[in-house]
């Protein structure tokens, strides 16, 4: 659905477009999808606007298959009823997905590790935190029950360390507790496993993982970025051996989607300050 | 065929509600919170609440902020597009003035679902190797809450089992999230106390029937019979309500599927203003003391709140600003 | 924005349940039982299915008369006022042509809705100290089939364990029903799937839930639109659902809130008729065998189905004859 | 409200109408009782047009406080779902059972034993079985969720045995599995422990539990039989050392309501020969 003729130049998008529409990429027609707030809602909904109509909407609230005509604000919110399926509660979706039917989830978080761990929590100790953050919401959840899972993230040094504070969402090597030993994520959850985070998507580039050794390496990188200039951005030594090109651009039919269909509020994404000349 | 009324006023409601209770609440995040009684517990100067609650939001904000709540067994707060993350609860995690429990959020789903079924945990296989399960970081035990004193509090925080029907290796057991007292914010109640939910019903049904008491704060108490002409519609039976309150506009600042969307402005400001105790200090003067809830109305005012107002069809308003545009 | 067309015939339909298949159903006892579907099963003459299932009733005894099952795990059978238990099963338990496995018909419940929601067990206090438990009685044990060859049979029928969080003594942990292929017979499904069921959903939910396959046989299909202006009236959603069928009149003898009464007279001789095999080998052959859904419909005729039709106001029937005035 | 002068004659009622009231009787008013196809189903409704006007109903198939126009033949039927506060499922009407909110249970048996062990699956060795019934049903949920239990009972010798073939359903002493020893009910079922069957009304009488022993004894007997004929009824010794009288007669109002109101149609209940004069 992207022909090179269509591209949007680099002043008619923006970076929050360009990660959305990466994001969208994700997913694929007839799956069953579980989204958070924000950006992943957008790219949800411009997926299922392009290459993904048939895919299935899944809100933790509780709305299964929903088709919303305006942009929620929050999973909770009625816009997300609006053509669904069925309109049901947390115990149900949380069930379903643990059932088995969840294809691919769409989260955020503050920090990421090599092995793909998210924090969501609080920065630094746990039991004297520099920063509380929100806490776990249904980022564990989602990701342990999803087959592929993708990240949408800023990306600063600080937000990619060695080790995140606290392990809010299970990378592809986690702590086996008691003894709180690494494991790859494979060996712990055993017939439960189902996959892990298939993609981090930063301000800076697409990352992916090695699922036998679970480390993170560069996929793309933005528009503008090298390799190395990335690797500098992370506090781990990032893999950048099997980088295959720049991220792939927006087109002038996704930007015309994304802020004339999808956000044109402008809640989650301002427009770029050059309007492209689609739409 | 009528029960005796049990119909109560909002203080009479938030007097129910002793100091020490294990408390939780309809909604999800910024949707049907019962902040007209929280508003009013505020005033009554409760203290010493543990909360215990899937997605929390603003009503918690509300009272940790007030200085009202020893214990938050949660597993989220913020005020979603409106403002990051609860800047009370962060605030008194730094002061320790608070004792924090991280659970996931499908935990405690999970955890209300056990309590509302009588059972005493229920098995899951989420958030295996996250330090939600660290053994470091199971916070009540280290307040000492895990002493049996109170009956209503788990010895543990997990219990790691092995399943021994199919083989699928290890389950964790999570402890049904017992409730002294549930607060649900809904559309309608009967006299008889039949609650009708529009929309997403989040985890009501399992919140209530977790609780030993549940008070219900509807838009609209309506005649029992009304609601029995359709039983399908409605998710929690009669004898599962004890007390009923009528409160209009109860929930704001949060919204009601079919009655008002969220004000988000309201919340934009509370988010921003109370991230010190003074700012709180001020939010609270301003809008919670020296007012009652009619009070509280009358301050917001009939435009602001006619633009909140539900589109009768689409259930959510299309005439409050959400973006920049 | 429409998906694939899942709709197939009944005869279709029944080739998706092969010979040995763990097989569950919508409904309770006498009520939206997936007839119309379970006739064509033994026209089809399948083998060895294995019925896993809450209350059960006619759809059953059809197929246990008709040798079409090996193994009956679930907790009673009988057709309430017209049939004072399963003459089928009761004669085949006689004789030893069947496998029983008999568990509480909460713990049947709890073990659909623990499948359901991915959880291996659920824990209850149900039936403590009742045959229901003794070891002896193990029957899938008795006949082999605990030894993980099928991973959905359990190993066990039942764990005992003390429960670690709140003191609460023994309980139960009763294993999930995991089954291959779920029959459903609602009122309305629509071209994508979603669900409607009018009344009470027994465990129609958790069964679709339970199972790899779901087939659901819907007296209309209705535009999928139709369903999605109102999605909290349905029960089950589009990506559950694999196949539908439309088969008015396809819970017969059963009955159908809304649509039509049970047909008492038909279950009183068929409970008489089928107290031996010969019996029942003569009712197949009148009502079974060289018959398809229209001719059985046919044979019924036009002024017996009008007497089963329900009240618009009432949802069941005001026609019928159900005592001895 | 039953007064002397309005108590019928032996000739204006049926031994099933006298069970019916008995079992009526039970119900104390506000209760939430959790009832069976039926007899129970008739005696509740009574209770609810005399004594009771505010008990709550639970079906287990899903009806929560229902109060239906006319008698459903089962606890799936619609009639039950008529003026219900929820109609939800099994899964509901169990977890609230569970949950303790149920104060009463009516239910049926085809064996009681002297503990009120309920037999309602098979006849003879479980193994080998003479006769299959229908199996338990929600009888050992109802009855072990419930504070009080109440049987309705054809009384004959073979259906008061020693040992009941099967315990479908927990009397107040029953079996502690593995081993199989006999224990009190209260000892296994610890904090679950509500109560256990209250009474058993039976074609010949009424029969109560001393609660700590767990043995059963007869209460009353109804009109035209001995306690010394009674006794010879049971396979098992039973008590009659605390019989109070003879059991109530209907009123003619009860009567009434039984054949004129509840179950006109004579699904359940035969009408009695000679008509009462009431109504």
């Amino acid at each position: 659905m992207t022909s090179a003729r269509d591209t949007a130049q680099p002043d008619e998008y923006t970076l929050a477009d360009l990660m959305t529409v990466a994001a969208a990429r994700e997913v694929r027609d007839h799956e069953v999808v579980f989204a958070g707030t924000g950006m992943p809602m957008i790219s949800i909904m411009l997926a299922q606007k392009t290459h993904a109509p048939n895919l299935k909407l899944i809100f933790e609230a509780g709305t299964l298959d929903g088709r919303p005509r305006e942009l929620p604000t929050s999973v909770g919110d009625p816009r997300c009823e609006v053509g669904a399926s069925v309109a049901s509660g947390l115990y149900e979706a949380f069930s379903i997905a643990q059932r088995g039917y969840v294809d691919l989830g769409f989260l955020g978080g503050a920090e990421v590790d090599e092995y793909g761990n998210v924090n969501t929590t609080s920065i630094g100790d746990y039991l004297n935190p520099l920063l509380r953050l929100t806490g776990s919401g249904g980022n564990p959840d989602i990701n342990s029950f999803s087959q592929r899972t993708v990240y949408i993230m800023v990306h600063e040094k600080r937000r990619f360390p060695k080790h995140v504070s606290y392990i809010t969402s299970p990378g592809w090597r986690v702590k086996k507790w008691p003894s709180g030993e690494w494991v790859h994520r494979r060996e712990l959850y055993g017939s439960a496993f189902r996959g892990g985070p298939s993609a981090v998507i930063s301000t800076a580039g697409v990352f992916r993982f090695d699922e036998e050794t679970g480390r993170m390496y560069l996929e793309t990188c933005h528009p503008g970025k090298t390799p190395e200039e990335i690797r500098e951005l992370c506090e781990f030594d990032l893999d950048i051996s099997r980088v295959i090109g720049e991220t792939l651009a927006p087109t002038h039919e996704e930007i015309r989607l994304i802020h004339e269909v999808l956000d044109p509020e402008e809640i989650f994404l301002p427009r770029p300050k050059k309007r492209g000349s689609a739409g | 065929m009528t029960d005796r009324s049990k119909q109560i006023t909002l203080s009479e409601a938030a007097e129910i509600i002793k100091d020490g209770t294990i408390l939780s609440f309809s909604g999800f995040t910024i949707w049907r919170r019962p902040c007209a009684l929280v508003y009013e517990l505020i005033r009554q100067k409760r203290r010493h609440l543990h909360l215990i609650e899937v997605n929390s939001g603003p009503h918690s904000e509300f009272l940790i902020g007030a200085g009202c709540v020893d214990v938050w067994e949660s597993c989220w707060i913020g005020h979603e597009l409106y403002g990051k993350y609860g800047a009370n609860l962060a605030r008194k995690v730094r002061q320790k003035e608070i004792v924090y429990e991280d659970y996931s959020h499908a935990e405690m789903a999970f955890r209300f679902q056990a309590a509302a079924s009588g059972m005493p945990f229920m098995a899951t296989q989420t958030s295996l190797g996250t330090d939600i399960h660290n053994p470091e970081y199971d916070m009540l035990a280290r307040a000492g809450l895990r002493n049996g004193k109170n009956p209503k509090i788990p010895r543990k925080k997990y219990e790691f089992v092995d399943d021994p029907f199919f083989g699928d290796g290890r389950q964790t057991l999570v402890p049904a999230a017992k409730v002294d007292v549930s607060v649900l914010a809904v559309q309608q109640v009967g006299e008889e106390g039949t609650v009708r939910i529009a929309g997403q019903f989040f985890t009501d049904p399992e919140v209530c029937r977790a609780a030993d008491i549940t008070i219900v704060v509807a838009e609209e108490i309506v005649p029992e019979d009304y609601l029995r002409r359709e039983s399908h519609l409605n998710k929690i039976p009669s004898f599962q309500v004890d007390y009923v309150v009528e409160g209009p506009w109860g929930a704001h600042p949060t919204g009601m599927f079919g009655f008002y969307d969220v004000d988000g402005e309201f919340l934009r400001n509370f988010y921003m203003q109370t991230r010190s105790q003074e700012g709180f200090n001020e939010f609270a003067k301003e809008w919670i003391f020296g007012l009652n809830h009619d009070g509280y109305l009358n301050k917001l005012g009939v435009p602001r709140l006619a633009r909140l107002k539900a589109n009768t069809a689409l259930h959510y308003s299309t005439r409050v600003e959400r973006g920049k545009k």
